[in-house]
Formats: structure tokens, C-alpha cells, sequence
């Protein structure tokens, strides 16, 4: 089971793992992009955080995911806003007004957030963007659940999943986002949005895991 | 890093408010969310043309709202595309009834950001039509990539186009020359140093004292090829020579040259390359019939320049020269 | 020394010849000597308004040349004052009968140069008046030294003496309003970098990562002062404090304030400057009337900036807004 | 006896002394001035080379002088354009017609020469100017002439006290020229015009001794 309680707190994690980890994830893009990936996420996550501070009485996973999701679209700027905004209204949409999900749910919806990313950014696989990293990792989750998996092990297995896919994004030539204008030079750099993805996913783990 | 601002945090909205101060005959700032807007608008009966993308490439966008010119701009963050809250406030501030182009640089944020916000503003009833401008010839071309990116040929459409809706032209009209200067105009650039982004706080790449990136963009990216330094005659050959073969240039064509700075690069030697673009132009038997030469669209305080030709028509020359009134262009005011 | 150059020696040949070929409508370009000056010279009727100085201050001069600003430049080298032939050569060519003005840098080399030509162009029979512009605060000023360089406030001076004697004034008049000009202006710049002189080929002073000169000049030389780097507002207290306070600004004057890049600061930093520029002066209840904010009067590729104000009245308001139409001003045309 | 053909040596070996030493001139003039002082002596001398090639026929120091004075003027620019430019314009018009002078001609030569540079420039002593160079040495000149000495050794003298006045502007505050505007900071650094003083004069004893 995944409450809107655990959802509160895996956003607030990761705001503050993001803030942890900005410096390194804008020195990636300081290598093939232009220098602002961790800048963005960090401002896009204390807003989302403020976001969550400002609700009031009980709230389902509907509102909250939408209001971290407009917080994201509105503070984060550049590629990664829209697309990691489109991912949370894409969760909230899919859990509505339930306020604690089954863990099949959840992973359905990580997965309907997954799909608003491809359609907001159009971009395929192996192009070295996040999608690189959330594929992989959203695959293992439903295999590790349907293996009867707990939540908290199969998230486990989701982060390393999506770690291998981050790790796999280093050869790549980058075809979409700001990578893409340096062709082959793109290659022997992690991805950024790959990187922070990763980060997202491994802090749901652990809330989940209670660490 | 030493730049002339308080915070990283505040450098967006207080050079804002110094630009709301020095201009505030020709434009108005809106603070939250960051737009920067004509005093008149909406202009009733108009279409709205509105701009925007990350700040640091001063003047652009936000030197370019006034008469003849853009009805608004939207600064993002340094270097990081505007919110769409930003463009649907934009897009409702400026419709004067006759819809609203939206000019957007092809990156995956701008375009992402411009799409959100024309599906709100279409859900509030307005006409939005949306053009990408992408002219960097450096950056090659296909179907499966993002495309080039959009440099130096923004400032020019802006300037058309603008110039065309003052006129009381129609969203499709002005929509469609914008798509038309799109596909006569292409650029190249380069960078002598890197750019420092405020808040990365370091320069966003490393160049050895005798090294040039050849294909940048505008956000301090690295460019497509890091090669010894030349002399300034073989530099501009490097940028002029692709947009030409791209543009399909022949003689008898009419041109306007746009030789703009990355921002360090001084005026000097901004008319050294000048000079030299032109000289390849009149061998091919081109008309060089308008310029542009200064800073205009740039990265901060990157040494480096860039090149953009567009082919000219009457119609593209008449626009040019109607009057504009903003900060940064000014003629016929 | 990465610079967009091809050699050292033809740098400002260069650069002359991708202005004249830019502003050709404007300006035409004598090669030996170096002036550039207006194409309709001489203005038969009309003083004569020259001005000259080392190369590497671009666009001043040159960019200054056109109706209702000067009617020649003088080009020297790099932080060179140009030659007594060259300004003999612009004070022949602009001379419509009604004699000539000079306007001269209080530098040595400026003063001394100008003098020469003076005595040359009296020798040609043509009435010469030479206006020494000294604005430099940051400068001690004392009899028994050189006294305060000219610095910012010499393009003011330019826009508002050439409107006059675009409008038929005679030469004691045009003179008299230089005088005035340069009793109501004052300026003093900073530099977070040093320029490097391309013949020098390397920077002119080093500055430490945290460190700022106050009150440089326009020539690469140091400043007054080595200070620990401070924030924007800091920064601009430090130079326009001496300023008002050395034009003795009380409540209720009117002002026009320049905020100038020395060439490689961004302008989206000029605005931070400037906005705290009127803050200042808002609080000593001075009126902000004109602005002017960009890089005019530069030092090559420097980082850094400048802030100067002019005080006002009903004859130099009005003859700011004259029109004016060079490279780099332009308004009312 | 000093010979026009002397004069036209000094000034070919100027040049070639100016230009071995333009950058290091330079440098003086970079930590207290602009940092242009040696491009612009090498640039006018040079200059000055070039109008004695042109020049046809027997000369007499006044037309050589002047034509060197004028190659300065137009050439180097700067403050040390018209100084050096006055001083070869007031040697030709104190020597005139003549082509060969007595020892003492020549010292009066130099002494017009520099009240020209006087004149022209309205420094004082001790300004940290060429001037500090200029005068001792003409003192020295002089003195040495009165006590019976020939002119080669009479100049080395001369250039010696330039040499000494040269290094005696190191602790002094610039009042007139560029560096007059570092105020205090002008001090503990050597006048870049009166090390080009020195080069000149000291060039001009040694073409004077045959060395
Ligand atoms: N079309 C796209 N689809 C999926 N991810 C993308 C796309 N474009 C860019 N990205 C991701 O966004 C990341 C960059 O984000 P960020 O630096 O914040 O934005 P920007 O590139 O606009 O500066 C990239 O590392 C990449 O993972
Ligand atoms: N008024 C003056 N009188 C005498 N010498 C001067 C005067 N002003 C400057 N100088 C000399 O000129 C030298 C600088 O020459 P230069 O660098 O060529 O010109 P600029 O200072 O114009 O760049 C100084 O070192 C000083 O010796
Ligand atoms: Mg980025
Ligand atoms: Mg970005
Ligand atoms: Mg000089
Ligand atoms: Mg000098």
C-alpha cells in the first residue's frame, strides 16, 4: 500500500536530495548542456515543497500530485520542468481522489506519468534523456510486483534499474534536448535529467523502505 | 565569479526593474510572473507577437518589446526557458482580439514550455499560432534530433514580424512570414571564451589560450568542434561559408547581414568580421542591401560573434526599415 | 591574446573598413590619415564638430558620426591619440565656413595632439576652438597635475554640442555649451577585468578572482583603488556617491544618467547598475529625466563599468532629444 | 664635430635599439600608463627610418631634423609622439642650414630640442616625465664640454646621468602624463618616457664613439 502521507514525504525527500546533489547535476550539464539542471530542479522542488506546506485538511493523491506538478511546471523553466511536471499531473490524473493505493496502482500510475513525459518531450528511447533512465527502472518495478515482490524490495529493484539505465546514457549520442547540438561529443557524459531521475526514484525507495 | 550583480537569486528581476526604470516610456514589467510588456497593449485589433526564453542573451527578448517590434517578452532564468505561466500571462495581456503569435527558439524546453502555454491560452479563448525559428546551421539537421537550434535569425524575425502586425496584418498573414523569414535565414557562431553561469557559478566550458569552439549556441553550450585559433578572415569564412551554401545564396540575391557579439567580444571587431562577410558575399555577386552589427542576442559575457544572413524581398526589405521603437532597435521614431 | 583580428597592425584599418562599409550611408572613411567623417561634409554654414581619440573606446568616435552628432572622427591606434594630421585632415573637410570645434580628452597625448593640429587648421586660415571634456572624479584634480581625464561624459557632451550646431549656432556658441556641458557632467568607472592591448598582447594589470579596481580610466590603466569584490549595489554607491556629491546635486535637479559598459559587461548588469543609480538619487530627491544604458564608451574587452550623470536644463534637455542619426545613436530619424 | 651623417646614424640605431626594447618599454608603460609606449616609439621610429630613405641629396640638420620631427608627430601618437616630435623640430630649426657643428652646437641643439619638449609638454622636474632624464643629462653635457672634454666621452656622461635620472623617476609620484592618475600607486615604478630618454641618448653616444 503507497498513502498520500508516503507521497508527501518522498517529494519532500527528494527536494532535499536534489539540493544535495544540485552542484553535481549542473556540472553535467555544464558538460553537454548549458549549466542549469540542478539549479532548476532545486528551485522546482522547494516551491513543490511549498506548495505542499500550503495545503490544507486531507488531501488525495489528485491534488497533490497536480499541485506538485504545477509547482514543477512553474519554477523549473527549461526542458526538465515541463516534463517532470507533466509526470506528477500525469500521476494525479490516474489515482484521482484515492488517498492510499494498492502497490499495483502506484506502479501504474508512475507509469501514466511516464507516458505524459514521452508525449510532453516526443523523445524515444536511447535518445540520452531521463526516458533512459525511467524505462528500465518502471519495468523492473512491474516484474519485481509481479513476482509478489513487497513494495519497498521492488522499488529497490526499481532504483537499480534505473541507476543502470543513468550508468547506460554515458555512451550515448544524444538526439533530443540541448545534448543533441553536439553530436558525437555528447558521448562519455551521463545525462543529467537521467541522473536526477534517478535520484527521484531512489528517495521513493527509501521512503517507502522507511530509510 | 565576478559579475556586477547582488544575487544570483535577484539578477533577473533587478535588471528588470533597472530596465522598467530606463524604459519605462516604451514598456512595463509584470513581476510575478516575469513579463515584460508594452506600455499600450494590448493594441486593439492587433495581432500580439510575444517572445521569450531564458535570460542572459540581453537585449533579446526583452530589448525588443515596443512599437513596430514585440508586444512582450518573458525572461525565464538565466539560460533556462521561460514557465508557461509566464507566456498564457503574456498571450492574455496582448491579444487585442486578433490572436497571438507566439515566436519560440527550437529547444525542448522552449518548445515544451510555448506548447503548455498555447493550450491555455487557447483554452481561455484565444487564437494562438506558434512559429520556431531555427537557424543554426552548425547544428546538422534530421528528422530523429531536435533540429538546429534558433540564434541570431530571432532577432530579425522579430523585427519583420512586428513590423508586419503593426500594420493590422491578419495571425495567419503575420504567422506565415514568420514561417517564410524562418526558412530565408540561417546563422552560424563561435565562442573565444565560455560565459559564467550565475548560478553554476564557474565558466560553463574550458578554452586553452589558443583555442576557438566553432558552432556554439547561445546558453554557453560547447560547440560542435574546438579547433586552433585563425585570424579573423578565416574565422568569419568558417561561420559565413555554411550559411551561405545553406541558404542556396546566388548572385544577384539581397541580403541583410547580421554580425552579432556573444557579448565580450568588442564593437571593433565585430566591423572586422563584418567586413570580411561581406567581401565573401560580393565575390558570389551578393547584395548586401541591410545590416545589423552590435550585440544583440547573446551569452552573457562570451567573447565570440556570430553570422546570420537572410535572403531578402521587397516585402522582408519594407518591413525591415519601418519604424521600431524599442530599447535596443530604434528607426522612423 | 584571443582577439577576432588578423594582425595587430591592421586591426583598426580593418575594423574602419567594415564600418564604412556597414554605414556607408552615414559615414564615409578617409585611409591616410585616418578620419571618418559625415558623407555630406562639409555643411556649408554650419560648425564643424570633431572629436578624436585612441581606437579601442568603440563605437566612440566613429559610431558617433552623423547628422546631429560629429561631423568627423579621429581614429589613432589602440589607446593611441590620434595624430595632428588626422585632425587636420577632419578639420579641412568638415570646416562649412563657420570654423571648428574640438573636442579633446583631458589625456597629454590628446591635449598635445589636438594642439598641434589646432595651430595647423588656424594656419589654413579656419577659426579652431578646442573644448578640453575633464569628468573623471575618480581622478585627484590639482593644479599642478594633469587634472581629471575625460571620460563618459564626452559622449554627452557630443549628442548635445552637435544638435546645437546642427541647428545653426555659431562657433563661440557651440563652444560656450561644450564648456557647460563639461561644468554639469561627471563620472567615475570600476573594472572586474583588464583589457589587453593587441599590440601589447598581454592584459594590461592582473586582477585577483575576488578583486575590483575602482576608478580605471579608459585606457586599461589601474585605478585609484584595489578593493575585495562586493555586491552590484555596493559597488555602484562607490562611484556614483563622489559623483553627486561632486556635482553638488540637490533635491529638484534634473538629471540624465549613462550607465556605461567597459565592453564585456553584459547589459542585463548595466541595468542592476543603473536601477540602483536612480535608486540613490531618488532618495536625494533628484529626477532621473534622461537615461542612456549601454556600452559607448568601452576599453576593448574589459569587464566592468561606468556611471555618469549630467545635470540638466530646458536647452540641454531639448537638444538630447534632438534627432541624431550615427551608427550608434539614433532617434528622431 | 657632429655631422648630419651622425644624426642620420643616431636615428637608424634608435630604431633599432627602440625596437629591441619596445616591449619591454611597454611593460613600464602597462603598470603605470596604457601599456603602448614602446609600439607607439617603434611604430614612429620606424616612421622617421623610412623618411630618411626618402630623403635625396646632401641634407643639412634642419631639413633632416624636421623631417624626422614630422615622421614622429604623425606616427607615434600618444603623449610621446608630439614630445619627441617638438624635440627633433627644435633641434633642426636651432641648427638650420649647417651639416657639421661644433661639439657645443650640438649641446645647444639638444638644449632647444628640449625646451621644445618643455613647451610643448608644460611638465616640470621631478614629475616623473622624460623630462627627469632629459635634464641631467644635458647638465652633465654641458659640464663636461666646459671642462675640455670631447664630445664621445662628454655624451657618455650625459647618458649616464640619464641612466641615473631615468632610474631616480622609480620612487617618484607621476603629476603630469597618464600615470599621474594613479596618484600614490605611480610610485616604485620606473617613467616608461624617460627610459626611452635614455635609450636615445645612450644610442647617441655610442654612434658618436664608432661603438
Ligand atoms: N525531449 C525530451 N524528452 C525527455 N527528456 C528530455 C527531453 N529534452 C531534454 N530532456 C531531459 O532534460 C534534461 C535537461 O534538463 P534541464 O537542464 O533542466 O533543461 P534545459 O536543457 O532546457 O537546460 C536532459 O538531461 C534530458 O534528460
Ligand atoms: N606633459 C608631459 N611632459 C613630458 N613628458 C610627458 C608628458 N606627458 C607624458 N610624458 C611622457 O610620455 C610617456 C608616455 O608616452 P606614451 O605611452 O607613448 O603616451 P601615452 O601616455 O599617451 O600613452 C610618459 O612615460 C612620460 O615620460
Ligand atoms: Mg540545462
Ligand atoms: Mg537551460
Ligand atoms: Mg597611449
Ligand atoms: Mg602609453
Amino acid at each position: 500500500m503507497f498513502s498520500v502521507a508516503q507521497a508527501e514525504a518522498w517529494v519532500r525527500s527528494t527536494a532535499a536530495v536534489i539540493e544535495e546533489h544540485a552542484a553535481a547535476l549542473t556540472k553535467l550539464d555544464s558538460a553537454i548542456g548549458d549549466g542549469d539542471h540542478g539549479t532548476n530542479m532545486n528551485r522546482g522542488f522547494k516551491a513543490a515543497v511549498q506548495r505542499l506546506d500550503g495545503l490544507e485538511g486531507d488531501q488525495d493523491f489528485g491534488s497533490v500530485f497536480k499541485a506538485i506538478g504545477m509547482a514543477l511546471i512553474g519554477k523549473v523553466g527549461g526542458a526538465s520542468g515541463p516534463l517532470y511536471g507533466s509526470l506528477f499531473l500525469g500521476m494525479g490524473k490516474e489515482l484521482g481522489d484515492a488517498s492510499e493505493v494498492e502497490d499495483e496502482r502506484l506502479a501504474a500510475a508512475l507509469r501514466a506519468g511516464y507516458d505524459s513525459v514521452v508525449a510532453r518531450g516526443k523523445a524515444q528511447l536511447e535518445d540520452k534523456t531521463m526516458l533512459d533512465a525511467w524505462h528500465p527502472a518502471l519495468e523492473a518495478l512491474d516484474a519485481a510486483l509481479a513476482e509478489g515482490r513487497e513494495l519497498g524490495p521492488a522499488l529497490d529493484e526499481a532504483a537499480a534499474a534505473a541507476e543502470a539505465g543513468m550508468k547506460a546514457t554515458i555512451p550515448m549520442i544524444a538526439r533530443k534536448g540541448r545534448a543533441s547540438y553536439l553530436g558525437e561529443r555528447s558521448r562519455d557524459h551521463q545525462d543529467p535529467g537521467a541522473t536526477s531521475t534517478h535520484l527521484i526514484l531512489r528517495t521513493l525507495a527509501d521512503v517507502v523502505n522507511g530509510r | 565569479m565576478k559579475k556586477l550583480i547582488n544575487s544570483v537569486d535577484d539578477f533577473v528581476k533587478e535588471s528588470l526593474e533597472g530596465m522598467q526604470k530606463a524604459h519605462g516610456d516604451l514598456l512595463d514589467v509584470n513581476y510575478d510572473p516575469f513579463v515584460v510588456f508594452r506600455t499600450d497593449a494590448p493594441v486593439q485589433g492587433k495581432v500580439g507577437v510575444i517572445s521569450g526564453g531564458g535570460s542572459g542573451h540581453e537585449p533579446m527578448h526583452g530589448g525588443f518589446v515596443g512599437k513596430g517590434m514585440l508586444d512582450a517578452a518573458c525572461p525565464g532564468e538565466v539560460f533556462t526557458s521561460p514557465t508557461p505561466d509566464q507566456m498564457e500571462w503574456a498571450t492574455r495581456k496582448v491579444d487585442g482580439g486578433a490572436g497571438v503569435l507566439h515566436i519560440v527558439k527550437n529547444y525542448s524546453g522552449d518548445i515544451m514550455n510555448f506548447e503548455m502555454a498555447a493550450d491555455l491560452g487557447k483554452d481561455a479563448g484565444i487564437e494562438v499560432e506558434s512559429v520556431v525559428v531555427d537557424d543554426d546551421v552548425a547544428v546538422k539537421d534530421s528528422l530523429y534530433t531536435q533540429g538546429r537550434r534558433g540564434v541570431g535569425g530571432t532577432v530579425l524575425m522579430e523585427k519583420i514580424v512586428g513590423a508586419k502586425a503593426e500594420e493590422g496584418a491578419d495571425l495567419a498573414s503575420v504567422a506565415g512570414l514568420a514561417r517564410d523569414v524562418n526558412a530565408n535565414v540561417r546563422s552560424m557562431g563561435l565562442a573565444l571564451t565560455s560565459c559564467t553561469v550565475p548560478a553554476a557559478g564557474s565558466p560553463t566550458f574550458e578554452l586553452g589560450d589558443d583555442e576557438v569552439e566553432i558552432g556554439i549556441g547561445i546558453h554557453g553550450e560547447p560547440g560542435r568542434e574546438r579547433i586552433k585559433m585563425e585570424g579573423a578572415d578565416q574565422l568569419t569564412d568558417r561561420l559565413t561559408r555554411p550559411v551561405i551554401e545553406d541558404l542556396g545564396l546566388n548572385s544577384g540575391d539581397q541580403v541583410l547581414v547580421f554580425v552579432n557579439s556573444m557579448g565580450g567580444t568588442p564593437l571593433a571587431e565585430l566591423y572586422v568580421i563584418y567586413r570580411r562577410v561581406v567581401q565573401l558575399l560580393d565575390e558570389g555577386g551578393v547584395q548586401v542591401a541591410r545590416h545589423l552589427v552590435g550585440p544583440l542576442i547573446t551569452s552573457l559575457e562570451m567573447q565570440g560573434a556570430s553570422v546570420t544572413i537572410l535572403r531578402l524581398d521587397d516585402e522582408k526589405t519594407r518591413l525591415w526599415d519601418a519604424p521600431v521603437h524599442t530599447p535596443a532597435l530604434r528607426w522612423g521614431v
